[in-house]
């Protein structure tokens, strides 16, 4: 059966999420990866969003974290202050998060491009991303793999991955614990080695060689041992994601972004 | 050891004995509060102030107060842009576009993106220009400086933003927590002198009901000096009282309440309409340039004599239906670029 | 017209609050007190209870500060700690206060009679009484005129008054411009000195000698410069309290406490 | 300049290291909860536990759980008694009756009294025994503590106990803002072991309504390591998530679910019935001496096997009914010293 980079994208990072977990998503990809799992192997998968939804059963996709879709038959409609203090607190396992540029330990940029003072682009900074990166036990991020992105600096740390290294969210005073755990690219699945705390490639999608992923990276990459192959969708996984998820191919249509 | 503090500049001053000298002389009559729009901004929004808007970027917001804010060309006023899009877009254009600077400062968490929807090309013109200050924060963070200033207290701690240049680039603190020695971050309270904020339905004295999700309302609301409330509709006084409980606002808290239907049009509000998906991308093209977005605003908000005009010129009744019918049965939001990016805020 | 003492001191208490303010207040004679303030000049008086009961139509005298009538078609029931923090940030001008002891500085007891590792009698404590001194603008005591409650030093100071005297308030952290404010008694109306901040009768009861009232107080008492006389409740206060407030006599018809 | 400390006890530990590693082993499924009292507060209430108890003293209480937690004889428990009234009464019968100690440790805000109803006679014995260590605080000083484990948080500030001998015999401490330099009193978290908390309405996992004033629950079933839900009636899922703006406790909260009708008797319960303060009365006067109140006790609690027949040795259903009509129509609580010592918490 074939299948599309996203898709490919979208099925692996389901497989990162477990049964009887919460989590909290963005719009777009990560909540088609959280919806797919909960069709999937995680049907009591509980979803949040950070403007107050808990638990929507989602009719269509949502267009804004804070619109009416991310508490459609909800179990709780509540406050952005209450989901983060969910998180806060240590209940929520997973958040989802994106950047323009992320490093060898998993901290993200998502305010400026250049120099701060004056920016080449000004990007919307951290709205929700530096808490749930802060509080959340795992951190995963699914994004196009590119030079321009998987930088060796980041311009600005928006939100803490693993800092400068093991130890350093602790030595920070971020809970003890929580950070980065899967990166999931249109080339491979990352995750953190459990010492170094850098990004090593868990797995290479199919067909896709080690030196392509190197190429695109600008920091040396880690190798897992041993390193898999992705395993492709399923066709159950693919006839959820285009039947239920996405019928209208809100996601699976675009461009990779 | 040196405990780290930001570099960012404070905007508000968090000080308790300020705050509690300007709660005592508001008055906490039970009075009708019914204006206009225009004149709520007229009376309450003052150049300098600290503004901050209620609601989700493009749900729940008070569209109304907004576009009033540019059209009375209010200036130089500082900004809690907590997950700020559409209303910040709105506010963007009173700076470089001939009319002064409306925005000087801002308190950034979420600025210049309308989520999914992309980047407001004005909006970063705006903030890349230099003419505007900036204090970096996260969603989190402001809403609990709100809730800070709400709890009549001059900081509350946190643990978000440690180890990050967010962090270095806020007016935060780094403290030790006095019975664990954890490290906190010190969030200074942060009370508004306007927020306008809109709701499902007040009655005429400023008690508030919201339906679904209240993002950082509520705090807000008890946070500012001064509210003002637009609703989808005003009922009946003895409504809010048949269901206490369900008061998420209560009237001593409000300085004047506005009737304005379909008042968080283009964006959604939920269980009424949904946002025009059509209209945000409009808008968002006719930023390209200068010249085309000083039309589009000189017809949208400037030419237009109140937010009844600016329906009308959106589509009016017809489209307003629309938007009611995708909200309550769910269908596609017509058209729109709707989503585009994963990246979430 | 005849008049008990009970009714007297409500009467009084009720003239110290204006039209238009907050007040926090628990059940018997201060529900009444705010009842009947409603009912004569201060129509727009706001009543809160501290379990989170705001602005009720009270139907009848509430038993606890947390029972159904506290909220009775209010306009909003919330937490209790919502009700503290509009104290906290200024938006309540006055609260009703008691204990078993007060001391010239207003400062009151009602956590232990006797040493506090071995108590005589073990009192509830501060309850909320400890947060609304601290917080309310202006802190009302109505209670019985005793030598035993009048007393020089507390056995131990629940909630703060001006605690040591002029400054003290603030020098320990307290909002500024907050403190006692009027004490009634069924002997006479006292408020505070405003150098001194020590009580001071402010109007004696009619009937009531100066002397009798330093009799049951241990400590000096100082006297307002003119001493007047405690105006009698007038025919309509008495008719609303008799008629509308208290009609089954709940307060009214009980023994001074 | 040295800053004061409270020299009280502390009777639960703040961090959050151990607190969040307790959330994240706590279950997310949504599961059925229905069980039993008595097997929720077998499995789920343990020697030395630190316990609390929701509600206002009479009001919303949930008398099924405390009266099981003496029947089962549990001992040495660790006490938050914010305003806890009859819920105190009932615990501090398992001290001094020859059944062990039940209580052992009261972080005390207001205790052995019943409001205007006056002293428990039992209650005082037994904190005047010297067995049961106290440290004091206040009502919103232990909403706070409550509302910091629920934020995640060591500590909050706050403005209360300052200069009083309150502050003097709790443990918190004296604090300087780092922004204004104002002194605050820091409280620490409090996250009690367990907590039960009797709502209006619930669904089998748990979620959960409360109508009329939430006093501290909110805080408390988010701060709680496990949170037992007493409800008046259980309600479908569905009507759970046909409003979830309603929900005033999620079921990721919650580990056991038990239907109690009439749950808080005799305590009040907002729109369904009022206390039944002949009965309040009835067991004040029966603490006088310890000899009436044990046969007191043994009679109302010991020999009865459930709540049930609690409640018809009360006067069953005629009597509830009773309590109903006063509480919808508002008649005069029957007989009862009801109002007694405007003395206020």
């Amino acid at each position: 059966m074939t299948y599309t980079a996203i898709e490919l994208m979208i099925c692996a990072a389901a497989q990162a999420l477990e049964n009887n977990k919460i989590v909290v998503v963005g719009t777009g990809v990560p909540c088609a990866v959280a919806m797919l799992a909960q069709r999937t192997h995680a049907p009591h998968l509980t979803i949040m969003f950070e403007a107050g939804g808990v638990a929507p059963i989602l009719p269509t996709m949502p267009i804004s974290v804070g619109d009416s879709r991310t508490f459609h038959r909800g179990i709780m409609a509540t406050s952005m202050a209450e989901i983060m203090q969910f998180c806060q607190r240590g209940l929520v396992d997973y958040t989802f998060l994106g950047g323009a540029q992320i490093d060898a330990y998993g901290n993200l940029n998502s305010t400026v491009i250049g120099d701060y003072e004056r920016p080449k682009v000004r990007l919307p900074g951290s709205g929700g991303a530096c808490d749930l990166a802060s509080f959340c036990w795992r951190t995963l991020v699914v994004t196009k793999h590119d030079r321009r992105r998987f930088v060796k600096k980041l311009d600005f740390l928006t939100s803490p991955g693993y800092l400068t290294g093991p130890g350093a969210r602790e030595r920070a005073g971020l809970p003890a614990d929580t950070g980065p755990y899967r990166v999931i690219t249109d080339l491979a699945v990352m995750g953190y080695h459990p010492q170094t705390k850098r990004m090593q490639v868990l797995s290479l999608h199919p067909g896709v060689s080690w030196d392509r992923v190197a190429a695109v990276t600008e920091f040396e990459l880690e190798s897992a041992d041993p390193l898999t192959q992705t395993p492709p969708p399923t066709a159950d996984q693919l006839a959820i994601l285009r039947e239920e998820v996405d019928p209208h191919r809100y996601i699976l249509g675009r461009a990779l972004a | 050891m040196e405990l780290a503090t930001g570099r960012g500049k404070l905007f508000a001053n968090p000080s308790t004995r300020l705050s509690r000298d300007t709660f005592s002389a508001k008055s906490r009559c039970l009075t009708p509060k019914v204006t206009t729009v225009a004149q709520a901004v007229r009376e309450l929004v003052r150049d300098g102030d600290y503004l901050a808007i209620g609601g989700f970027g493009t749900n729940r917001i008070p569209t109304a107060v907004v576009h009033e804010i540019l059209r009375q060309g209010k200036q130089n006023l500082s900004f809690a842009g907590h997950t700020a899009t559409h209303d910040f877009q709105i506010l963007a254009a009173g700076n470089l576009t001939g009319r002064g600077r409306t925005l000087a400062r801002v308190d950034s968490a979420y600025i210049v993106g309308l989520e999914a929807r992309g980047l407001s090309p004005h909006a970063r013109r705006v903030m890349e220009s230099g003419e505007v200050a900036v204090t970096e924060w996260t969603n989190y963070a402001l809403a609990v400086r709100l809730q800070a200033a709400a709890m009549g207290l001059p900081f509350l701690p946190s643990k978000t933003m440690l180890g990050t240049d967010t962090f270095e680039r806020s007016a935060a603190r780094v403290i030790e927590c006095p019975f664990t020695g954890e490290k906190l971050v010190a969030l200074p309270a942060l009370s508004p002198d306007v927020a306008a904020i809109h709701v499902h339905e007040a009655d005429v004295y400023g008690n508030c009901r919201i339906r679904g999700t209240t993002v950082a309302d509520g705090e807000l609301a008890r946070a500012s000096k001064r509210v003002i409330i637009t609703c989808e509709r005003l009922i009946p006084h003895d409504e809010i009282r048949r269901d206490p409980h369900l008061t998420a606002i209560p009237f001593f808290c409000v300085d004047a309440v506005c009737e304005v239907p379909f008042g968080s049009y283009p964006g959604n509000m939920p269980g009424e309409y949904f946002s025009d998906e059509r209209h945000l991308k409009q808008w968002l093209e006719a930023e390209r340039t200068l010249e085309d977005y000083r039309s589009f605003l000189e017809h949208f908000i400037f030419r237009s004599a109140d937010f009844w005009e600016y329906l009308d010129k959106c589509g009016g009744a017809g489209r307003l239906q629309e938007l009611r019918q995708q909200e309550l049965f769910f269908q596609r939001p017509s058209e729109g670029t709707s989503q585009q990016a994963e990246t979430r805020r």
